[in-house]
């Protein structure tokens, strides 16, 4: 079945007439995505390559049956674009921009989580799920289909272990870019709970870096009710104290956030950690090897 | 953006706080035309962007322009970890009763505000939190519903305020945390909030964080950054929009993508070298894009290697070489550099590279192999 | 409560929506004082608490100071439903290219604010509603969120707002909301929202109800009641902090909590009598309570007869009875009362008041018999 | 087990110093109901005739388990002191405050519903259980135990009503006073829904009155999924359109509201509707009598 990116995915693309939203919607499609509609203020009536384009999210959602969002859209639209989608009874937007002031987030994060509504970012690459669909700006030529579900708050980090893991032969169900900032619509134990309970993942890759504290959280939940097995790969061991690393959420406040830490968090509770993409990469390929 | 305690202070007046009477001076000079205009006992404070500066002797209560004149002297250069004193906050002197915390932290954890507040002011709180727990209230607020009157009441009877205080301390905890969310800030600390001998409460200091992200709509804030106590790296990479942090190595490294590039940083550790730098250069492959980063990196004089490490997505590799040999030909390398691509189109990335045979570039497979030549060059090169 | 057009242009106004200069005037001569100032061409326009004045001959355009005048002679006095003009607003004459109409509405079904749009604006709304559905526009907005951009353009897309107007008429719909929100209003109406010869948009109209139970915190809204207006009774009775609603029978009703006093109005009613008021004592016994609410009563004419309709609960029928012997001996009663006292101590309240045997008052035990009592000695009082 | 009120309860009175508020909890308390606790910032350490008094709801929940609250207090600090109890934890907040501005309990209503805290009012007498607990300001000499569920948007209608059903030697499993204000938390529906999955309830009375289409709405509700039996009276027959008649919520808005059109949507789902409150009594006292 895979997760967020299905085969029932209906999609709108909310700042489709962008240049970044254009390029991304067509990819997607071009990749099977069931791209239904796309939404830009005052461009009611037109077309992108054949999908029809909507002044509000609420019409490409009575019109089209959209059923999931990808937000490409300015920050400083982007939160208010994903409250639109949440309010048009959206039950799941994925966020493709960086930037975002965090108040706005929080703003964000405190609406829909009560409300039930899923959130994929911000400041993602989005999910893909191998030969089924891509929704956001993964590079899909990277991967394949298989058994180990992806996880990661960094983009290129994604591709380099799933290109790793391409290379030993091994695919992905889901690739799941959860994104750079402080605070994300999806954490690592949301992540956790879709790939345990979809059929298609057997296998579990987490990548983590430097900042807050979700992989620590991750840990204890892997103890406590992940059943499938989990490697992982921490990056920033070698980034100082107080700098932005980057992503908005790569910072190392005080003596919180550092990567020895998460590193020790998750072998706490019995998760391997690859020192490197490539080690981390043997490591899941042993493990899918010894089934 | 970290905010200086006087620019902290001017956000908090803006917002109806009470802080005491200041100039800015960075000179002696200014600072004890400051010391004569107001007149009386005095605070000379240094203003840097770190904490500790109480004890390094870069805060001194004077009684008069003369006094303020030789304590700004002292000041004036000081060397706090590693942050020097270029600029001074002259203070009215006031008469001290209480001295409490106050802070507003932005909990990514819990994703709310978290609001902590203790009687121990003055003090630093990581001691409070450790050696007296039970004297320092915390309490988290549910961004939908904002600072309310019992947020107010319940802090502070979890710290212990007295009662006749809890008016003016609720009051004053409304509008910090005002601040901390039309400001968009990361932190609000008052370190101590005061009550005078005649009943006002005050903050006596104030350290601020507003969100990066959020400066488009504070363009007041944005024109406070201190760009003179900028590293002339960093300054260069902000006005080119890229992500960089200096390190105190040698091998230079620049790659796409955040996560790929701390990786990166470390694997160099992990072969025995040591990262002069962190440069995401993000999407794309433009000549021009590249020679920026590569200029910024190689202006750090301590460099002896860059490693150049991109995993091609999107953009693919081919694309990226063709930058690259672009950005070869717009600037001058003085060290070299090597080079690994991998990823879409990684094949004929490299077979471009090999072709060009310039002589400043390495080609390797893997980050792991990259890696370990970047090292031995800078090696060979120190 | 509900505003006259002229205060609610003084909220949008202060709330920096565009409005018709206007002066509010209770004379013929300030009418014409208020044209000549103005200058040109005037609107002399009745401000009176109902809708429908245009036809009612409410509206007069004139051209100079002397139709003005003339125009104010005719307007003030004349009755428009009912509602006699007190009060006109003269306003500059504006040239009107465009009229929409817009009104967001308390939901209490959604529990959310209704906004709703037409360009079909002059009309009536119920018009458009019925006979045409497809150009009025509807959206709810959900309080947690407040109204955002994408609310206005859903709305003004499903208004078939011309896509060049959208900034001006959303940049409006925000600022009405704002006033929704912040005066706590029940009602926003701008019927017509006009864009005139010169792009201008300008509210050319408007009625707005305030939440009553928000007065405490408008204390300018407060200050715009009409007291002329009102009805002595429910005037008095507003003084005295009870419930009261007049109605146009012969039968006197009170009697405690609002769900009780309309099931008695009913019950007067289905017993072939009509009910003079509707009048909650609420809570509480207290003679002094009881004869205020009785005066008010008595004090429209028409009532013959009074029922007063007690259910005991927490206040014991004991203690009701003994407050309405207080009553009595408080003031002169100029109509026969039939008290029903059930529920907590019923009999005892029922025991004392046969006892002290007062001419005024029959007793009875049910509603339902109270009812018929009063309707009949109603009758026989007329 | 009977609903709202329960033997479960462990109840917070909030604005327990008040003189309304003190009156109440010991009313309360010597009906049998656990009053565990009182709220009034700056009283902390006090305590009324036993119950102990704290600063914050918070402290109630953690020091003295309190599940339940009741909020007494003036309508300005009312929609606050409902905040307070729904983040402090408390799963069922009953607001006996009349006059609180409509926007503030707008503001409320979204906070609590998607976070699935029960509220009950405000502008309500609270709710009773013959027997086992009451929590507010009805009268419960009135009433005895029994199993007709009553329900009403009216205070003293309610009680004249339970008073002629126990006259009759009816009792009722909970009388819950769902308030008179435009913007209550519990709807007839949410009550209907309690008592339909209430063991003590086998009959229901529906005490509704004019303004809003709460009563209409329950009407379609109990056609598809009520199935004990339901008795219904609206008041306010002879009431003129746009008026307030006491409760704020009580006015005809143009014609939308009248007693009528309720009364009509309930019979037309089969719903029997007395013409006045002893008719109504009647006709459930020979509904139970034919069982």
């Amino acid at each position: 079945m895979a997760v967020i990116a299905t085969k029932d995915t209906r999609l709108v693309v909310q700042g489709i007439t962008g240049r970044e939203g254009t390029f991304h919607a067509l990819r997607n499609r071009d990749y099977g995505t069931n791209v239904v509609a796309g939404v830009t203020p005052g461009r009611a009536g037109q077309d992108v390559e054949g999908i029809p384009v909507f002044d509000a999210v609420v019409d490409a959602v009575e019109q089209q049956g959209a059923n999931t969002a990808l937000v490409i859209v300015p920050p400083r639209f982007a939160a208010e674009a994903i409250l639109e989608a949440a309010e048009a009874g959206v039950a799941q937007i994925i966020c493709i921009t960086e930037g975002i002031p965090a108040h706005d987030m929080l703003e964000v994060y405190h609406y829909i989580r009560p409300r039930g509504i899923h959130l994929l970012g911000p400041n993602c690459p989005g999910a893909l799920s191998p030969g089924i669909a891509n929704i956001g700006i993964i590079p899909a030529e990277v991967f394949k289909p298989g058994p180990i579900g992806l996880m990661s708050r960094s983009g290129t980090l994604t591709y380099q272990i799933g290109g790793e893991l391409a290379a030993k032969g091994l695919g992905n169900s889901t690739i799941i870019g959860l994104g750079g900032d402080p605070v994300i619509g999806t954490s690592f134990i949301d992540a956790l709970d879709l790939f345990q309970a979809d059929d298609e993942t057997e296998f579990i890759v987490m990548v983590g870096e430097i900042g807050g504290n979700e992989e620590e959280k991750a840990a204890e939940v892997i103890a406590e009710r992940i059943t499938k097995p989990v490697v992982a790969y921490i990056a920033g061991f070698e980034a100082p104290p107080g700098k932005t690393m980057g992503h908005a959420g790569a910072i190392i406040s005080g003596s919180a956030g550092t990567a020895a830490a998460k590193q020790e968090a998750l072998e706490a509770k019995g998760v391997r950690v690859g020192t490197n993409p490539t080690e981390a990469a043997q490591i899941m390929a042993d493990l899918v090897g010894n089934r | 953006m970290d905010l200086y305690e006087h620019q902290g202070k001017e956000l908090f007046a803006k917002a109806g706080i009470a802080v005491a009477e200041g100039r800015i001076a960075f000179t002696v000079a200014e600072a004890r035309a400051a010391a004569e205009e107001l007149g009386g006992t005095v605070v000379v404070k240094s203003q840097v962007l770190v904490g500790g500066r109480g004890k390094a002797g870069g805060v001194k209560v004077v009684k008069d322009a003369d006094a303020a004149e030789a304590a700004a002297e002292a000041i004036l250069g000081l060397d706090i970890k590693g942050h020097i004193t270029r600029r001074l906050l002259i203070e009215r002197g006031v008469a001290i009763a209480k001295e409490y915390y106050v802070s507003i932290t932005f909990d990514r954890s819990a994703k709310m505000p978290l609001l902590m507040l203790t009687t121990m002011g003055g003090m630093d709180v990581e001691d409070v939190a450790e050696n007296h727990p039970d004297m320092l209230a915390r309490l988290h607020v549910d961004p939908a519903l904002g600072f309310r009157g019992f947020h107010g009441v319940q802090l502070m009877a979890a710290a212990g305020i007295p009662v006749d205080e809890r008016k003016a301390v609720g009051a004053m905890l409304a509008q910090l945390y005002g601040v901390f969310e039309a400001e968009d800030a990361m932190l609000v600390e008052v370190n101590p909030l005061v009550f005078l001998d005649d009943g006002t409460l005050l903050a006596a200091d104030a350290k601020v964080t507003i969100d990066d992200n959020a400066l488009y709509r504070h363009p007041d804030v944005e024109a406070m950054r201190d760009l003179a106590a900028m590293d002339p790296q960093e300054q260069a990479a902000r006005e080119s929009h890229l992500a960089y942090v200096k390190l105190d190595g040698d091998v230079g490294i620049l790659g796409n993508g955040a996560g790929l590039v701390m990786s990166t940083v470390d694997v160099i550790a992990q072969a025995g070298g040591r990262p002069a730098n962190f440069l995401d250069v993000g999407g794309g492959a433009s000549a021009e894009k590249i020679t920026t980063a590569l200029e910024i990196v190689l202006s750090n004089d301590k460099v002896n290697s860059v490693l150049f490490n991109i995993f091609g997505g999107i953009t693919r590799c081919d694309e990226v070489a063709k930058g690259l040999l672009g950005a070869l030909e717009a600037t001058e390398i003085r060290a070299p550099i090597v080079v690994r691509l991998d990823g879409t189109n990684a094949e004929q990335g490299r077979a471009l590279l090999t072709e060009a045979a310039r002589p400043e570039i390495t080609v390797e497979k893997t980050m792991l192999e990259a890696a370990a030549t970047a090292v031995r060059l800078a090696k060979e090169a120190s």
